[in-house]
């Protein structure tokens, strides 16, 4: 394959860095609330990633399906996992209870 | 590329065919219309067996067969491919499908949502257990895997329990981790290989790049180690087979857990060809043998301590599955007798521990509860069901003449043969054990009551069942020399493989 | 360093990470999104490296069938979350846990 | 490069656990800061392990692009990744729609639907799904369609639907009755029982095996197939977002 250019290659980093960022927040923002966006904007920065290599198809279904789909499915169960006395237009703030290692 | 790519041939074998559609079909109608489900349940179940006992047949006489999906060969296509050891996997599903389906239909007769929802995840298990032995193509594999695990996580959740709710998520978060791994698995070999056929990677193999090969067949391997509940990695199972209803536990440790493990032994014949091709393959062989030892000892002295008859059982499994591992070191020495010796236990733990788990459920349904201290005089009121327990624990102890014995006796010669005295050691101390634990249930059975307990009518269905599993584990003991050449693999196969 | 291998080592980190969280916490909700970003790793690693440089010159560059692969994985990826949130949550509504008990190491 | 995530205290607060039923145990039991570096050590050490697997891969990559621009032609369809999906590697595919149908009868299983999200909807989300939901269901026809030759299919068109639905359960419009029992089933179902009827019955063609669709009827076949497939991806994936049996 032809050698990426320079653009090519920051292009590559700075995603795969975004990438990376967003992940380690998901998996480590002490906020569930906060972790279930950070997830949603980690598909669709995985969906630009899909389409940069090429597989569009993977891109659509990622946007659809990973961020989508299953951002919706973690936030409805989100609101579920309520405590029911607990009033909330943001089930967000609901720190979580189990992460304070 | 091979010029032909549509292959001349799918050989006929529609067995092959209706032993996953059948299932397949009874889920969906069972789903659609949940008024009938127990009964449609039933009459596939027949069906289903029928098929399968067409094909093992089929098999017998003729050898290996296979199917072209879609009509594509190999590398562009998926294949099935039914040899010995996949059919006689099928037919030991085949047999404990049916008997669990009968328990089922009178265990849940009286329970309106656990009926309706049993039958189409346990006929969707069924099937994805047939689509796992058919399928010779790496990819395909780990998505039956994923039905597998999801049919049966639903399963277990099934006995409603904070308990059994527990239990399933662990049993979920783990299949799914084992899945993954084994994707992921899959993906290196894929880009080492350019096929995930099964045939054709092996035929690679050996050329492909070292670091590679061996994370790709750590991570499959690793993942299905994790599904298979090898020691350390068997926390997750008593759990999620101790509080399961009886006929899901019953499944789960006769069937599912066998599945990985046929597909550990499926990988390392036919990808990696029986440990010779790979250079780690003697290293890894030994490791498998040293984690089997530990699941041996371990889960037999864990199933004595409990209090619990499940959990006993639960543990029980985890020792045996342990027995099944100890054959790596032993074949990898070249012997195919100890994949014989393997292969039978497996056969026979299948249908023991059916046998059992069904027994336990009939003690509990009929006691309310299954402390094993608790369980005075059951042998007055359940004979049938005390002799099912008793028979199926003759076989899971290794006694004459059941299947349990042929398999501990083709391994124990094997081991003596080799001068491998500390596997042997081990097999015997783990004997010793398992008597102790079925002579702990058994003997509190047989002490008479001390005081009246309310207790239930058991449907004999429920009796019956159980007790025929239990024959059946029995009887495989003295059908060695007709069953013994389907259990041929290891050198055979290999050659087989070649042909197919 | 070429661009797909660059993405193969992205997808194993994606993995490790996910695997590391996995372990190390209890809530289930953030298991379950371990198990995503390690699956999404798993992708990664099998559509990145698929980018690698043909066979021969005339052969398209793009192979289709790790995408296909993937696309069924993204779809049992979101049945195995949709399963595992449904059963969190009737936990959590029997319970009032979030996290598995103690009946773990023995 | 990336390494696993080490916990510098950013979640060290003691926050009161307002969901503690009374006698329960302490809600957790997380792993000591040692144990937690030593799995942070083994899993860099993991990761090197697979790095050195990726690196070691030869450049010239082997795979099955060639074998699939070869016979594209008899696939039915122009578009290689619809080809694999729904000939090549068809069966894939079918238990992968079994596998959506188990997902939704295991939540089923486990207890009933309580409603979208527990709270009644703003007048934004009201009436976002009479403006989105026709425009969604178009865009979702559009991609099957296309499919056949260009990035789009089944699953991102059946995901489309699923988000249709869970606007319309989230905007709180109640389900018409039809839709309720029988129906949805039969809806759910549709996908995997169209393609297992179809590559069973395609073996009674001369020439048949299971699940080869003949050149001349592939389009046709392919297409009949995704439709019902996107109707249950859809449905399966509006019924998962409600949680339980309706």
């Amino acid at each position: 394959m032809a050698a990426l250019s320079l653009l090519d290659w920051a292009l590559d980093g700075l995603l795969a860095l975004l990438l990376l960022w967003l992940a380690w927040r998901t998996l480590s923002t002490p906020a569930l609330f906060q972790a279930v966006v950070l997830f949603i904007g980690f598909g669709l920065v995985l969906a630009l990633v899909w389409a940069r290599l090429y597989a569009l198809d993977v891109a659509l279904a990622e946007m659809a399906i990973g961020a989508g789909v299953t951002g919706a499915l973690l936030l409805a169960a989100l609101v579920r996992l309520e405590p029911p006395i607990g009033r909330g237009r943001h089930p967000a703030r609901d720190d979580e209870q189990d992460d304070n290692g | 590329m091979p010029p032909d790519l549509i292959g001349p041939d799918w050989q006929g074998s529609g067995w092959m065919l209706a032993s996953v559609f059948v299932p397949l079909a009874g889920a969906l109608l069972g789903f659609l219309l949940p008024r009938l489900a127990a009964a449609m349940g039933l009459v596939t179940a027949v069906l289903t067996a029928a098929a399968t006992l067409a094909l093992t047949l089929d098999v017998m006489a003729g050898g290996p067969a296979r199917t072209l999906l879609g009509g594509w060969a190999a590398p562009l296509g998926i294949l099935w491919r039914a040899d010995g050891l996949s059919v006689a996997l099928m037919a030991m599903t085949a047999t404990v499908g049916v008997m669990v389906s009968l328990y089922a239909a009178a265990y849940f007769r009286a329970a309106a949502h656990e009926r309706v929802f049993f039958w189409p995840l346990w006929l969707l298990l069924w099937a994805s257990l047939n689509a796992l032995f058919l399928s010779a193509d790496l990819f395909n594999l780990y998505i039956t895997l994923e039905l597998l695990g999801f049919a049966a996580v639903s399963l277990t959740a099934l006995g409603g329990g904070a308990a059994a709710l527990t239990g399933a998520i662990r049993y979920l978060l783990v299949s799914v981790l084992g899945s993954l791994s084994y994707l992921l698995g899959v993906a290196l070999l894929y880009h080492a290989c350019g096929t995930v056929d099964i045939a054709l990677a092996a035929a690679c193999i050996a050329d492909a790049p070292r670091p590679a090969m061996q994370a790709a067949t750590g991570a499959m391997i690793a993942g299905l180690l994790l599904k298979t509940a090898l020691f350390p990695f068997h926390f997750w199972l008593p759990p999620a087979h101790g509080s399961a209803p009886a006929p899901v536990s019953a499944v789960l440790s006769a069937l599912v857990v066998k599945a990985s493990f046929y597909l550990v032994l499926r990988l390392w014949l036919d990808l990696l060809g029986g440990g010779a091709g790979a250079g780690g393959g003697r290293w890894l062989a030994e490791l498998l043998g040293v984690l089997g030892t530990g699941a041996v000892i371990w889960g037999s002295v864990l199933a004595l301590r409990q209090e619990r008859l499940k959990l006993l059982l639960a543990y029980s499994t985890v020792a045996q599955i342990g027995y099944l591992f100890m054959a790596f070191p032993l074949a990898v020495a070249g012997s195919a007798v100890a994949w014989t010796g393997a292969l039978y236990l497996a056969l026979a733990h299948g249908l023991a521990k059916a046998a059992m788990f069904m027994s336990a459920g009939s003690l509990l349904r009929f006691g309310g509860h299954d402390r094993i201290a608790e369980l005075d005089s059951a042998v007055h009121r359940l004979p049938l069901t005390l002799t099912a327990f008793a028979l199926a624990g003759v076989s899971i102890m290794g006694l004459p003449p059941s299947g349990g014995f042929i398999g501990k006796w083709l391994l124990l010669e094997e081991a003596f043969r080799q001068g491998r005295f500390g596997l042997a050691a081990a097999m015997l101390l783990g004997g010793a054990l398992a008597a102790a634990y079925v002579f702990k249930v058994v003997g509190h059975a047989f002490t008479p009551a001390e005081r009246e307990r309310r207790v239930r009518a058991i449907p004999k269905a429920m009796e019956w069942s159980a007790l025929l599993l239990a024959v059946a584990a029995i009887v495989l003991g003295l059908t060695l020399p007709l069953i013994s050449p389907l259990l041929q693999v290891g050198g055979a196969s290999a050659a087989a493989g070649g042909a197919a | 360093m070429t661009q797909p291998v660059f993405w193969g080592l992205v997808g194993m980190a994606l993995v490790v990470m996910g695997l590391y969280a996995l372990i190390v916490h209890a809530h289930l909700l953030r298991k379950v999104l371990a198990l995503n970003v390690m699956s999404s790793g798993v992708f990664l690693v099998f559509i990145g490296l698929a980018r690698r440089a043909p066979v021969e010159g005339s052969a398209p560059a793009v192979d289709p069938v790790p995408q296909a692969m993937v696309l069924t994985g993204i779809v049992v990826a979101v049945a195995a979350t949709g399963l595992a949130l449904a059963l969190i949550v009737r936990l959590r509504s029997l319970t009032g846990r979030t996290f598995l008990g103690g009946d773990k190491g023995d | 490069m990336a390494e696993p995530p080490n916990k510098d205290g950013g979640g060290r607060r003691t926050v009161p656990d307002r969901t503690k039923t009374p006698g329960s145990v302490p809600a957790h039991r997380a792993l000591p800061a040692a144990a937690r570096a030593l799995l942070a050590l083994l899993m860099l050490g993991l990761f090197g392990g697979l790095a050195m697997a990726v690196l070691s891969l030869s450049e010239p990559a082997p795979g099955l692009a060639a074998a699939v621009a070869e016979h594209l032609a008899a696939s039915g369809v122009d578009h290689p990744v619809t080809a694999v999906l729904l000939n090549f590697r068809g069966y894939d595919t079918l238990l992968e729609m079994v596998v959506l149908l188990l997902a939704l009868v295991g939540v089923w299983s486990v207890g009933r639907a309580r409603g979208c999200a527990g709270h009644a909807p703003g007048p934004l989300l009201r009436q976002l799904p009479r403006l989105l939901a026709p425009l969604m269901v178009l865009v979702a026809g559009y991609l099957l369609w296309v499919g056949a030759h260009a990035p789009g299919g089944a699953f991102q068109a059946g995901s489309l639907l699923g988000g249709v639905g869970i606007l319309l359960c989230l905007s709180g419009q109640p389900l018409p009755r039809w839709a309720d029992g029988p129906v949805l089933r039969l809806a759910a179902l549709l996908g995997v029982a169209v393609f297992a009827l179809l590559g069973v019955a395609v073996v009674l063609l001369p020439d048949g095996a299971p699940l080869a669709w003949p050149p001349a009827l592939a389009k046709h076949l392919i297409l009949t197939i995704e439709l019902a497939a996107m109707l249950s991806i859809g449905v399966i994936l509006a019924a998962l977002f409600t949680g339980g049996r309706p």
